[in-house]
């Protein structure tokens, strides 16, 4: 049987991402040709970097079937407070990364202690600990903004072998996530979490621990974001990562995860997405094209990628139900 | 002697335990309950929280919420959640307003691009007639409709997630809200519409000039109340809403149409998003193309606080109204702290907190008394 | 089991009370004949909001008055809401900083029908049907004033070449940057000869995405050498894209980009002095703080229920000519050497 | 005599008030079978779970190789050598075998905490080998057919070096082939001197496999004793506490002429190929193939759930090109689904709002309004519980995932019968269930039958079709290679058939192949 063809078929439709991502990018380099310039490819990285690395924290979450809506709040409050040190008592960039990660630490650990230890529902502890994050935040900061001095946006701007920090950043952040998902028991029992807690109970995986520890990260990455973000941006203000929660989850079930836990990967997947989010506004804004109009084109631009994705699945789907008879 | 005594004092202890337990833990108004509760004792703190004016405000905030909250519990229920609620009542608010405004300034609106086609000088196409109201509402829950259909579709035709679905019409409504309307606000809105959000039934007299007492949004509420409660109690629509809810396969097979089943539901969302844009828009005598763009969390808050489920299959009207009670009351309680306003939110998380905790205490009791599954598969 | 899990639920219960009652009570005024006036308004993102939300809650309550802040984070109906409370609490003044314009006829009606004193700062009720006391600055026209030098400066410089502008475009659901780009569009029509056609660049008044479109905007068209921004508050993420292009320069320097924004903080004023900005339009916020305070006041003071009164805050344009003389009138000017 | 490996000593377990299990005393010695029996709810699962570590037992105690052992989760039995494979597997169908081999316990590179995958691969195979099968560890489970899988999770029981294995229900969902395997398989286990705890329904199996035999009834140890003490009849009877004089009802009434539902040369390519056959009133039909035969595809196919290329399915005289569910139903069919879990019930929701969920068209009140008239539906529905004797406290609060496996079946068969179908086909219609569910099932379809409806009976246990059925229809490969008249039913020939898979002409051609 045609079984060639069909191979040629799945093999394009398992790489639909990677196919809508070159479309776009294509596409918007038609309309306006330094688009497709590599410095362009590198701001696009430089920008959908922190919305990435937060991405990654979220698609881990995502992955034990639970949602992190309080990345957002996380990244205010911590970077906040590492901003104010280093106001007030000029702390070092590197001692101020460490207090920006240690304050998303302990969001992570609140969060996971209600999950796991109180049995909250994982939407209604992140909507609650999103809230009191903004209100702490502006508690600290009198909602003035926060300026970081220039050892930290030096490093927004600074270049390791021609490439972003950011960029580089969200590499290693992406290459280790990718490792620990894939290479390691913490990671396959994630996954495994995800797909049913009940049965990893059973299989004698110590769920509470493997759902505390994803909230950990998500929240330890999300002040991360939070960070490179403000070593690009300069300064805080008190608008600072809002709505960045649905970015970030968009980003992660762009790239084919599930809100419903067990389905999603980091490579290419989630990264994918943060980058075809950013590259279809970077392209609008490249192309010139009318303000009011931007949003809607790029809306439809990522329902289509959803559909084409959606597409896939089940086009997948029903060769694997032809397969199941032939293996027989 | 003594010891009997002593017994049927501990019985009677126990049998005190068992009603409490028995009628407020375990009741599933029991976040009605502590809504009370935490009224009463808040009150103690703060007679002013108990004010006629106060109530009346608690009474005009709750309404449009509980709309917009029942029409998310449809989608709850069939395990899909709509993120575009908010769009939806942008969107609906500005086509309203175009159409039943009676004179837009030139100034503002001579780039907009239906400008000369659709709607003048003289306001829209049922600019200034006697029925432009019933017809700009209608126009308005029509629109809601269709897009919520459209979401609906996608879901269940196009088998695209959900999130991503509503998400994206999120983005593409408010985008469009903007556009068609140039970011301006329209006015000039029929005295009629204004008043489903500003006017009262009943006034009394306070301090200061009265208040109202039951505001119209009450009674558009209501209604829309009962015909939810009554679609899903009493209605074989209903009873399909929870069957795919529960398990979509076992729905299908045994002759639920499904797919219509989930259309109904995000329609049904999408119409009540006008509904509530027809309250709030009126509230704010003008149709907003940014109108409800952070009351997201709020619904979906409300919706599973009051103890529907984001997993679908489990919903009542009732529980979408304690929600909602819990979650303005808990706002307006803030306020009459007169805490800084940085405070109130975290506050307002603490709550939400102990809120879910409280429940969660509440279902291990009673798994403690019903058998598990697991306990009689054996 | 369940008797503990029962007591526990009564002790949170009880505790989550008292915390909040506890707030409460600390919060209880002791004298009771004291003005309270309730201050809302609709989030604090810039700098020229927490300045002005600053000036006022402080001269009041030096003043010895009771202010009840209320925070509507940009959300129309939650201020409506929040004013009700306010007036439930039968506070004796209001101020607020609406959301826009319709939503302020709203909640001046809504305070008119309490008979309560409302005066409206910095953005305009969109008619006047209530009567409040109003303090507006005209955005158009600053702008207009902002960029109409910045026009003179290239007509000056350029020597009868073209120039590629580019406007940072505010948010448009706020009425108030929707006047900017209007203000600077006017003065891009005056002078069709000197400009090509604008870049508009969407900030949403987010630094984030000003970053990003900003840097893909100059990506598409490096040669860009007016650049205006409709809130100064967004100088630290202009800078960070231009400098690494090597188009970060003072006013003297070589590939120096023609700088205008609007607002006239600090950071503008020091961008200014340090001569990489040439002008900026300047709202006079000290100036709208006071009058509004002083009117209110006055009000409350004579007793009226609904007074009315539209002040204007001419505002200004502080370029590297007039620097000099005005700077000391630029609120951000002020507010660096306050602290 | 060797040592007893494990004890039960007085073991007793109440859920709320209800006896699960009352005072269990149990010996089983090393390298031998012990085969569980019993009707569901007498406590079988309980006590491997109390066991296996999944809940606690309330009084008594369990003695390992004489030491007292107790597990307060699944992992501690794990570590105490005691592997319990649960009747639904626990396997994760998303991840590896590879995966599922190791998800506790990863060969590790040195002290890093990285996955050691070539170690990982290699002991893997291995593992896998000692089941001999031979797949790749990087399968996917979801792939693996449900013998696969039973074998995966015992070979993950191995690798653990499980000196105990419980078996739940192994064979339920493996074709006959994949039985054998596995019994050779428990033979070879029990030679290496490993125990196994072997729980099932199919009484033949256990009375092969089992040394020693325990029958359990409402929570007690009715009767113990050697295998040769007992035979199929003093089982079920210890089982019931009654004797059931005959598993399968006497046929009384034939089928007539009126064809009810004719197929005519279905095909749908990798699925099924040119199915025609003829499903007369009052006729039970067996359907016998192996698992992947196209057995189940062909109900689905059938029933509308599945599109399929060419070929006619006419029920009572109005034949459809698209077919849905929907469609279905309005022309009186129901399809009782392999799956219950998944694709037969709600298992959150009620008995009856399960039982009324086809029916409710048919109580519409307003057709405006499309209300329910909830009275006629209560009616129906009590009778229907009550003639269908299913056991619940109370069929409008009882969550049907709380009941057995038996009531659960019943629950689905009410559900249709409500809708009065003319046409039912039944998919392993008494998979799971115990003996007395059974018995119930069958004469259930018994009436249908005689009231003058189809049906048509799928199922993978042949004894259960030559039970019931009046003609057979053998599956293979997607194709029918064999028709049997009940007269000329013969065990041999119809394995053969369904083995072999070459198409033979069965004698009765009325039952359409030529049409």
């Amino acid at each position: 049987m045609g079984s060639l063809r069909q191979g040629t078929l799945t093999a394009v439709l398992r790489n639909v991402p990677i196919v809508m991502f070159m479309g776009t990018f294509v596409v918007f380099g038609l309309l306006a040709p330094r688009f497709l310039e590599y410095q362009s490819l590198e701001n696009i990285a430089k920008q959908a970097s922190y919305i990435g690395i937060i991405a990654v924290g979220e698609t881990v979450v995502l992955l034990t079937a639970g949602i992190d809506l309080s990345v957002g709040s996380n990244m205010y409050v911590s970077a906040v407070a590492a901003g104010l040190l280093m106001e007030r008592f000029a702390i070092s960039p590197l001692l101020a990364l460490l207090v920006c990660l240690t304050v998303g630490l302990l969001f992570g650990l609140l969060n996971a202690f209600a999950v796991t230890r109180l049995h909250i529902l994982p939407f209604v502890v992140t909507l609650a600990t999103q809230f009191a994050g903004r209100g702490l935040g502006w508690m600290l900061s009198k909602s003035r903004a926060v300026t970081f001095p220039q050892s930290v946006t030096g490093l927004g701007a600074a270049e390791l072998l021609g490439i972003p920090v950011p960029v580089v950043i969200f590499a290693i952040v992406v290459l280790v996530a990718w490792v620990v998902l894939t290479r390691t028991t913490l990671g396959r029992q994630i996954y495994a979490v995800g797909h049913g807690l009940e049965a990893a109970r059973k299989a004698g995986i110590d769920t509470r621990r493997v759902q505390a520890t994803a909230y950990v990260i998500c929240g330890v990455l999300a002040s991360l974001g939070g960070f490179v973000s403000v070593a690009q941006l300069g300064n805080v203000n008190s608008g600072f990562g809002q709505m960045v929660e649905f970015q970030a989850i968009a980003a992660a079930v762009l790239g084919g995860a599930s809100l419903f836990g067990g389905i999603g990967n980091v490579f290419p997947g989630t990264v994918l997405g943060a980058l075809l989010i950013q590259m279809v506004w970077a392209g609008l804004v490249a192309t010139r094209t009318d303000l009011y109009l931007q949003p809607l084109i790029a809306a439809a631009i990522i329902f289509l990628a959803v559909l084409l994705d959606s597409i896939r699945n089940t086009v997948l789907a029903r060769l694997g139900r032809h397969n199941i008879r032939v293996e027989e | 002697m003594q010891s009997s005594d002593s017994v049927t004092s501990q019985t009677r202890l126990a049998c005190l335990r068992e009603v409490v337990i028995g009628r407020v833990l375990l009741s599933d108004s029991f976040v009605l309950f502590l809504s009370v509760a935490y009224f009463l004792v808040l009150w103690i703190f703060l007679p002013r929280l108990g004010s006629a004016r106060n109530l009346s405000n608690l009474s005009s905030n709750i309404w449009p919420l509980l709309v917009l909250v029942i029409g998310q519990m449809f989608v709850l229920i069939v395990g899909g959640i709509d993120l575009s609620q908010t769009s939806v009542m942008a969107i609906t608010s500005v086509c309203g307003a175009l159409m039943m405004t009676s004179g837009l300034d030139p100034e503002l609106f001579a780039r907009n691009p239906l400008w000369g086609v659709l709607i003048g000088e003289q306001g829209g196409p049922a600019g200034g007639s006697a029925a432009a109201a019933p017809v700009g509402i209608a126009f308005m829950l029509a629109i809601g409709m269709l897009i919520g259909s459209a979401n609906g579709l996608a879901v269940a035709r196009l088998k695209m997630p959900p999130f991503m679905v509503t998400l994206v019409s999120m983005f593409f409504f408010s985008g469009l809200a903007i556009f068609i309307t140039r970011s301006e606000n329209v006015r000039n809105l029929p005295d009629a519409f204004l008043a489903i959000g500003q006017s009262y039934l009943g006034r009394v007299p306070t301090g200061r000039g009265s208040v109202g007492l039951v505001p119209y949004s009450f009674f558009a509420a209501l209604a829309l109340a009962v015909a939810a409660w009554f679609v899903l109690a009493r209605t074989i629509l209903g009873r399909w809403l929870y069957a795919v809810g529960m398990n979509r396969r076992a729905a299908t097979v045994s002759g639920v149409p499904t797919d219509r089943v989930i259309v109904w539901a995000y329609a049904v969302s999408g119409f009540c998003a006008a509904l509530g844009s027809v309250l709030y828009s009126s509230r704010l005598g003008a149709g907003r193309p940014t109108l409800g763009e952070n009351v997201l969390l709020d619904v979906i808050g409300a919706a599973v606080i009051g103890g529907i489920s984001l997993f679908g299959g489990k919903g009542k009207v009732r529980w979408a109204f304690y929600g909602v009670l819990f979650f303005v009351l808990l706002d307006s309680s803030l306020y009459m702290l007169n805490l800084k306003f940085y405070t109130v939110n975290i506050v307002k998380g603490v709550v939400i907190l102990v809120a879910a905790l409280l429940d969660v205490l509440r279902n291990r009791i009673r798994l403690g008394r019903a058998p598990t599954g697991r306990a009689v598969a054996a | 089991m369940n008797m503990k899990t029962l007591l526990l639920t009564v002790a949170l219960l009880g505790a989550l009370d008292v915390v909040v009652g506890g707030l409460s009570c600390s919060r209880r005024v002791p004298i009771e004949d004291q003005l309270t006036i309730c201050f809302g308004f609709q989030d604090l993102e810039t700098e020229f909001w927490v300045a002005g939300h600053k000036a006022i809650t402080e001269t009041l309550r030096a003043k010895g008055i009771r202010v009840l802040e209320r925070n509507a984070n940009q959300d129309a109906n939650r201020q409506l809401e929040q004013i009700r409370d306010a007036i439930a609490q039968e506070v004796n003044g209001i101020i607020i900083i609406p959301q826009d314009g319709e939503s302020a006829v709203t909640i001046v009606g809504e305070a008119n029908r309490a008979g309560i004193p409302i005066a409206v700062f910095n953005r305009p009720p969109s008619d006047r049907s209530n009567p409040a006391l109003v303090i507006v600055a005209d955005n158009e026209k600053i702008a207009d004033e902002a960029v109409a030098y910045m026009a003179k400066v290239a007509r000056e410089k350029g020597e009868g070449r073209k120039w590629k502008p580019l406007i940072v475009v505010g948010d448009l659901g706020d009425r108030n940057a929707v006047a900017r780009r209007k203000g600077f569009f006017n003065v891009m029509e005056r002078n069709p000869d000197l400009f090509e056609t604008p870049i508009e660049v969407p900030s949403k008044w987010d630094p984030a995405t000003t970053l990003a479109n900003l840097e893909a905007a100059l990506q598409a068209n490096p040669d860009v050498d007016f650049l205006f921004t409709s809130s100064d508050f967004l100088y630290p993420q202009i800078k960070a894209v231009l400098e690494p292009l090597g188009k970060w320069k003072k006013i003297d320097e070589p590939g120096h980009v023609i700088l205008g924004g609007l607002d006239g903080d600090s950071t503008a004023y020091k961008l200014m002095k340090e001569g990489y900005v040439d002008a900026t339009g300047v709202q006079d916020l000290f100036f709208e703080a006071n009058t509004i305070m002083e009117a209110l006041l006055a009000a409350i003071e004579a007793g009226e229920k609904m007074p009315e009164k539209w002040m204007d805050d001419p505002g200004f344009a502080l370029t590297q000519e007039n620097m000099a003389e005005r700077a000391d009138e630029m609120w951000g000017y002020r507010v660096l050497h306050d602290e | 005599m060797s040592e007893p490996i494990l004890q039960f000593e007085h073991v007793s377990k109440n859920f709320f008030g209800a006896m699960a299990l009352h005072d269990i005393t149990l010996t089983v010695r090393p390298g031998t079978v012990l085969g569980l029996v019993g009707e569901n709810g007498a406590g079988k699962s309980t006590l491997m779970n109390i066991l296996g570590g999944v809940i606690a037992a309330d009084e008594g105690q369990i003695r390992l190789k004489g030491k007292l052992y107790s597990a307060g989760s699944p992992a501690d039995a794990t570590r105490a050598d005691i592997a319990f494979i649960h009747q639904e597997l626990n396997l994760f169908s998303h991840l590896s075998i590879l995966d599922n081999l190791f998800i506790d316990r990863f060969p590790r590179i040195g002290r890093t905490p990285l996955i050691h995958r070539r170690e990982a691969v290699r002991r893997a195979k291995e593992a896998l080998a000692a089941v001999n099968l031979s797949i790749s560890p990087r399968t996917q489970v979801d792939r693996l057919t449900p013998g696969q899988k039973q074998l995966v999770e015992i070979a993950k029981a191995l690798h653990g070096g499980a000196q105990i294995i419980i078996l739940d229900e192994p064979t339920t969902s493996l074709t006959s082939r994949e039985t054998e395997r596995l019994f050779a398989l428990i033979e070879r286990l029990r030679r290496e001197g490993r125990t196994i705890l072997y729980i099932s329904h199919v009484l033949a199996d256990v009375l092969r496999l089992a040394d020693e035999i325990a029958v359990l009834r409402d929570g007690k140890v009715v009767r113990t004793g050697a295998r040769d003490e007992f035979d199929i009849d003093t089982m079920i009877a210890a089982m019931v506490g009654r004797q059931i004089d005959q598993l399968h009802p006497i046929r009384r009434g034939k089928p007539g002429d009126k064809v009810l539902m004719s197929v005519a040369g279905v095909t749908e390519p990798g699925i099924v190929k040119d199915i025609s056959f003829d499903l007369h009133e009052g006729e039970i039909l067996g359907l016998f193939g192996l698992m992947g035969s196209g057995r189940t595809e062909l109900g689905r196919i059938l029933f509308g759930l599945d599109p399929f290329r060419s070929g006619t399915i006419d029920v009572c005289g109005q034949p459809r090109r698209r077919r849905t569910a929907r469609r279905s139903i309005a022309g009186g069919m129901a399809f009782v689904t392999e799956d219950r879990r998944e694709e037969g019930l709600l298992m959150e929701a009620s008995v009856a709002e399960n039982m009324a969920l086809v029916a409710l068209t048919n109580y519409r009140r307003n057709r405006v309004l499309g209300t329910v008239d909830q009275l006629a539906l209560r009616r129906a529905l009590d009778e229907m519980t009550a003639s269908l004797k299913i056991k619940c406290v109370n069929p409008r609060t009882n969550a049907v995932k709380s009941l057995s496996g038996g009531n659960q079946q019943k629950t689905v068969i009410g559900k249709w019968l409500l809708r009065r179908p003319t046409v039912c086909i039944l998919d392993e219609p008494t998979r799971g269930i115990d003996v007395g569910a059974k018995c119930e099932v069958y004469s259930i379809i018994n009436d249908l039958a005689d009231r003058g409806n189809g049906l048509l009976c799928i199922s993978s246990e042949l004894d259960e079709l030559i039970g019931i059925c009046d003609f057979l229809l053998v599956m293979s490969k997607g194709q029918i290679c064999g028709r049997f008249r009940r007269d000329e039913f013969d065990e041999e020939r119809i394995l053969a058939a369904a083995f072999e898979g070459h198409v033979e002409r069965g004698p009765r051609d009325s039952s359409g192949a030529s049409n």
